[in-house]
């Protein structure tokens, strides 16, 4: 326990400026992969000239394109902050959370590409079915399982082994990773470092029993060892997530437990 | 059925073109061996047919594909122990990217001293 | 068109759909119905902590817990309710970590627990370490570990279905004193499935509702846009009262413009707010426990603040969240998300820098009326057999006219396992209720009228115009004259909602359509709200009439009922409101008795 | 690096039809092979850094470099255990991680089974086929062979 801060001043003088001042205005072209199946098997780039401001995001844009230009633009989204997984999507050829992605730091002088995220079938422009990639996540166990009695209170752990899977535990399930995996892209069966990420987050749980089944089911034709380290998954996990590292340790965790 | 969508090229990094790399030289390497066993074998067959197919190889053309070849080698080699850095050593992951860029320092080097050499001694002549 | 039948129908796949979810699914067949994938769920987005008298750290009982939600929520708690929360809230977090919840440790391997606002030991002396937490992540640790032990337990969902009536038969019946009354019982759900576009009818012996808040009613919102009060709407619609619909609470600290929100729990670490006169301006308003006061205290402290020309910024229109005198990696460990939003959406460093933060809409303290087995209530004390709500969706009413933080996390687990006992238990016994006939009937004549409407307003305008009346008169201040003028907004804006032209006509993940449904509840939720308020001449908790400064227990200490009734005229009306009659229900009382609310 | 990759599409994608109904992730017993393939092609990489740069060292940058071979020079080498026992190692563990490396692209890339099964056969066959005759040349080889009853003779050539 950190010891309570001492009491802070009751009046001090501010920073200049701080918190920014007015927020500039700007054009920008969003350039959106359209397809809808219903219409036509063709696939298209529709492109909006939208005026924004300094601090929208890659979201907004698209409200504005779907609530002001054309209703049909089709994308999920939910909690706009980044925390829900809902809009992972491909931004200038990278996968990122369109919440997340703030207009002004892309270079908004060529097209915004916006275009669904790869390896999973797109259902209407940039929605994807993402049930392949959730299929993956509960194959590998997901949750807790401990032998033993139930403690009448809680577990014990202490703060060095509740530390050693934080990192994982972070996970919103986006797919950003899975789906920027040049692995998976070309057949759609490796597991992915989502389901990888999240087996992490119990093989390393000091209160979990079943580290063993998940190696195993890791230690698959489809499982870690498809992983060529090619660091897409890492550089897309809006969360910030060291995915490689936590794929690695499941692979030297199955090493381990082999030799 | 839903035609090919015409995606773009994914945007990946350091992590990502290297793989790439790693991949296509190690099957330019791979077809390469294939030739060069075959080629080797030729020992068998007479010495003269082998110092005829060797013979190939000194001519200019075949002295720089032959450099090309290293230069495959080099790279594969380096970011294959770049690879399995990354895999075993702790802080492999953390560092990648510094690790791919020394890779590519050692390679250049390795490879300009090579080239001098090779290039020299193939070119030059006696 | 497809008829599934179940024992069981859940509505939502938030934390309260989940947890009843989880019960129930281990007892009966059982269908959970989301409009979103689960782990998509607003309760992801929460961060402070769950509170919890486990006394890990100091000494506490679930006893203070009770007494500070009953004031925090200004006496306007069912005491009843308010005890049971308190009282199960040890298993709800205990249960939690059985199921693999990630709880921060104390040295001794203990659950963590911190600070948060009205929290405080022995009835208010000081402030408490009550709220259990993982970093500020609490609400994503609960969301995924509850979907991990649905997963565990193999629970059926329907992903991407909304739900969008609810099937009520009425029969005749009587009640003990003789009087005749329509009992109402529940036959099942019509959904549209998103993907396909088509609609499925649910047959169940029990459904339970944990669709979630209502915060789009407001532009600044700490809400996901997704929460539009379907549940509400819905319920409302089919005749089932609302409860307390006026009482929403605004966090103190959303981020400015935005409304992001950052957590309390970053005051619980040490936090304070500031004025653009860098004064600690609190310490005026709630001397004892300062920037951790209640905060519909704090949120109308910091509007105060803005309104006196205190406020911060080129448009003077916000304060600061302070965090610089806090040691960098204290806030690295126990804040790490918020710290993130500041820099992203904001480019301020919250280490260097104070954060500029604004009230935002955060809450809904009101919902569908439920006892404490979570069964709905049609009126004041009938039960609707096979009815069941949880979350904030409901009002049970724990929170009463303000939330106290941390306490919702707790609501949604304690009365999700509740209801879903409850429902599973119910549905052992009971039979199905048949269908009415033809029962998507009202839904596909809603859906196919917007698709084929032929107007020409755009749903985003309606609901942009919308959220700013809201802001702008219904907000943290609200007086009879911006009531009416919301009031008269809205009827502008119901005109305009039927003359609306929706873009997409296709059948296939139809978005377009959705949003046009959606803001159909999000005008009737903002519509009983501010009729709420304009009939409630008081102020109380998350309500606040300028022009009825205080608290009035003798005209107002009871709940408000809404319900829907076209017979009601604007003359016969009390408000001048068509269509809405307002009742009242009596404030259950235990222990506490009412006193002034002081911090 | 040569030619630009091309990463192609995801085979859920093409004609071949969505994954949804496909995702069916083969059951075959597990075995441990993926895990000691990935092992080997690490322990092969590290041995092969030093084999091939000592192989390249001597044959081309040595003395007059790639002038230098001929004949007599591969036949000189051969004639030592030494170099026999590296050229060995050399061409069987580097075609063996060639190979597996190869079969993991093919596994990749090729969309239907039966493509995929034939490329395998195809690549397993022409592996053995240069592991065999490589190994064959090494050991039986002759440096001072007999051609048409005439013995070639080199300073390395035992004396008759
Ligand atoms: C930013 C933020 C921070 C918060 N922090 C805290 C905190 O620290 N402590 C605390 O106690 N509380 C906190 N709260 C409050 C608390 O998180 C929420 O009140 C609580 O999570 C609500 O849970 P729920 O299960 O009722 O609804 P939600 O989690 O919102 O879930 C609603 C579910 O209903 C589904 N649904 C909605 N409509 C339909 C429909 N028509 N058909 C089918 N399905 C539908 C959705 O798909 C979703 O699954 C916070 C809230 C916010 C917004
Ligand atoms: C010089 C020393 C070498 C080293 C250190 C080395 C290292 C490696 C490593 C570590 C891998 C695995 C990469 C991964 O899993 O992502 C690999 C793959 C591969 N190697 Fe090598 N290698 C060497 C030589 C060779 C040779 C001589 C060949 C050709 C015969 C070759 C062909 C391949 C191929 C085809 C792959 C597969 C590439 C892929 O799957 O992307 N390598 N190498
Ligand atoms: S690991 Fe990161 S990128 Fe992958 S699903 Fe989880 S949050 Fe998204
Ligand atoms: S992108 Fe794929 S290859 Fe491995 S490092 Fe990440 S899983
Ligand atoms: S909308 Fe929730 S993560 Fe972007």
């Amino acid at each position: 326990m950190t010891a309570a801060p001492a009491e802070p001043a009751s009046k001090v003088e501010l920073p200049e400026g701080a918190g920014g001042g007015s927020v500039p205005s700007f054009d920008v072209t969003l350039r959106v992969r359209r397809y809808d199946p219903e219409v036509s098997d063709e696939v298209r780039w529709d492109d909006f000239k939208l005026t924004m401001y300094g601090t929208d995001r890659v979201l907004d844009a698209l409200h504005k394109a779907k609530w002001e230009h054309d209703g049909s633009v089709s994308f999920r989204r939910s909690c706009a902050h980044g925390v829900c997984g809902s809009d992972a999507m491909r931004i200038n050829g990278r996968n990122r959370l369109a919440c997340k992605t703030l207009l002004k730091d892309l270079d908004t002088s060529k097209p915004i590409t916006v275009e669904p995220i790869k390896g999973l079938p797109v259902e209407k422009d940039l929605i994807v079915d993402m049930e392949p990639f959730f299929q993956s996540y509960r194959e590998i166990m997901p949750f807790l399982i401990s032998k033993g009695h139930e403690p009448t209170k809680e577990r014990i752990q202490s703060i060095e082994d509740r530390e050693r899977f934080d990192d994982t535990t972070k996970c919103i399930l986006c797919a950003a990773c899975t789906s920027s995996c040049p692995v998976f892209w070309t057949d759609g069966q490796y597991f992915g470092p989502a389901a990888i990420v999240n087996a992490h987050r119990f093989i390393f749980d000091s209160r979990d029993d079943a580290g063993d089944m998940r190696l195993e089911i890791l230690n698959d034709k489809e499982g870690v060892w498809r992983c060529r380290t090619t660091f897409n998954c890492t550089e897309a996990c809006p969360r910030g997530i060291q995915v490689t590292q936590a794929i690695a340790e499941v692979k030297q965790a199955i090493l381990a437990r082999q030799f | 059925m839903p035609t090919k969508p015409a995606g773009t090229l994914y945007r990946g990094r350091e992590g990502m073109w290297s793989w790439v790399g790693h991949r296509v030289t190690g099957v330019v390497i791979f077809f390469f061996l294939l030739v060069h066993v075959l080629d080797t074998s030729l020992v068998r067959v007479s010495p003269e047919t082998y110092t005829a197919v060797i013979g190939a190889y000194k001519n200019p053309l075949m002295a720089l594909g032959e450099t090309g070849l290293v230069a495959a080698i080099l790279f594969h080699a380096f970011n294959g122990l770049r690879v399995i850095l990354v895999d075993f050593w702790k802080s492999g992951p953390k560092y990648q990217r510094q690790m791919l860029w020394a890779v590519l320092v050692i390679w250049v080097i390795a490879f300009a001293g090579f080239a001098i050499r090779h290039l020299s001694l193939a070119l030059g002549g006696h | 068109m497809q008829v599934h039948k179940y024992d069981v129908v859940i509505v939502g796949a938030g934390g309260a759909g989940m947890r009843a979810a989880i019960e129930s699914g281990q007892r009966a067949r059982t269908a959970v119905l989301t409009k979103l994938y689960p782990t998509r769920s607003h309760t992801g987005a929460a961060q402070g902590g769950m509170c919890a008298a486990l006394a890990n750290v100091e000494e506490d009982n679930w006893e203070w817990h009770t007494f500070d939600t009953i004031k925090g929520g200004d006496y306007l708690v069912d005491q009843d309710a308010a005890e049971v929360m308190a009282k199960e809230a040890i298993d709800a977090v205990l249960d939690l970590e059985k199921m693999g919840l990630p709880f921060n440790r104390t040295p001794e391997g203990r659950i963590d627990q911190r600070r948060f606002g009205g929290h405080t030991r022995d009835h208010g002396k000081a402030p408490v370490r009550r709220a259990c937490y993982a970093a500020d992540r609490t609400g994503h640790m609960i969301l995924q570990t509850l979907y991990q032990n649905c997963v565990k337990h193999n629970v059926e969902f329907y992903n991407e279905y909304y739900v969008l009536d609810l099937l009520l038969t009425e029969e005749d019946a009587t009640r003990e004193d003789g009087t005749p009354y329509k009992q109402k019982r529940v036959a099942g759900v019509v959904s549209y499935d998103l993907a396909s576009g088509e609609l499925h009818i649910f047959q169940a012996k029990s459904v339970v509702f944990a669709s979630g808040g209502a915060g789009k009613v407001f532009k600044t919102t700490s809400n996901a846009h997704t929460l539009t009060g379907d549940g509400m709407g819905i319920a409302f619609r089919r005749g089932i009262p609302l409860e307390d619909m006026e009482f929403f609470q605004f966090h103190p600290t959303g981020l400015a413009g935005l409304g992001i929100l950052l957590t309390e729990g970053a005051r619980g670490e040490g936090a304070i707010l500031r004025n653009s006169e860098g004064e600690r301006f609190m310490e005026r308003y709630a001397p004892t426990i300062k920037d951790l006061a209640p905060r519909d205290i704090v949120a109308r402290a910091m509007a105060n603040e803005v309104r006196e020309g205190r406020g911060a910024g080129p448009n003077k229109d916000y304060v600061y969240l302070d965090l610089t005198h806090l040691e960098p990696e204290h806030i690295e460990a126990k804040l790490p998300d918020i710290t993130e939003f500041a820099r992203t959406y904001l480019g301020v460093e919250p280490f260097t820098d104070p954060v500029p933060v604004y009230p935002t809409a955060h809450y809904a303290m009101g919902g569908i009326p439920t006892n404490i087995k979570g069964e709905v209530l049609q009126d004041n004390d009938t039960v609707i057999p096979g009815l069941y709500a949880a979350g904030e969706v409901a009002c049970v009413s724990v929170h009463g006219s303000n939330r106290l933080g941390t306490n919702s996390l707790l609501d949604i687990n304690v009365f999700g396992k509740r209801s879903g006992i409850n429902a599973a238990e119910y549905a052992k016994t009971a039979d199905y209720v048949e269908l009415p006939e033809n029962p998507a009937g009202y839904t596909e004549a809603l859906l196919e009228g917007m698709r084929n409407s032929t107007g020409t307003e755009r749903v985003a305008y309606i609901r942009r115009d919308l959220q700013e009346t809201m802001d702008a008169n219904m907000q943290v201040f609200r007086d009879k004259d911006s009531l009416e003028r919301v009031l008269s907004d809205i009827a502008v804006l119901e005109e305009r909602y039927r003359n609306i032209s929706v873009g997409d006509k296709g059948k296939r993940f139809n978005l377009d359509l959705l949003e046009a449904v959606e803001l159909g509840f999000l005008l009737e939720i903002a519509k009983v709200m501010t009729v709420g308020a304009l009939h409630r001449k008081e102020s109380r908790g998350g309500h606040y009439r300028e022009d009825f400064p205080e608290r009035d227990d003798v005209n107002f200490m009871k709940h408000s009922m809404a319900y829907k009734d076209p017979s009601v005229t604007a003359q016969s009306s009390p408000d001048g409101v068509a269509g809405i009659r307002l009742e009242t229900k009596p404030v259950i009382f235990t222990r506490y008795e009412p006193m002034e609310r002081k911090y | 690096m040569s030619a630009l990759p091309v990463i192609p599409e995801p085979r859920s994608t093409s004609v071949t039809g969505r994954i949804a109904p496909q995702y069916k992730r083969s059951r075959s017993p597990r075995t441990q092979f993926e895990m000691l393939a990935w092992l080997f092609m690490r322990l092969s990489g590290i041995v092969l850094v030093v084999l091939i740069f000592g192989h390249l060292t001597v044959n081309l940058l040595v003395g007059e470099g790639i002038h230098a071979i001929d004949f007599g020079f591969v036949a000189g080498k051969w004639a030592d255990p030494f170099w026999q026992f590296w050229d060995l190692a050399m061409l069987w563990l580097a075609m063996l991680h060639g190979t597996n490396g190869v079969r993991t692209i093919i596994n990749d890339y090729a969309e239907r089974d039966a493509v995929r099964f034939w490329l395998k056969v195809v690549l397993y066959a022409a592996s053995a086929l240069i592991i065999i005759l490589g190994t064959l040349v090494i050991f039986t080889f002759d440096p001072c062979p007999v051609i048409d009853g005439v013995r070639h003779v080199a300073d390395y050539c035992p004396a008759s």
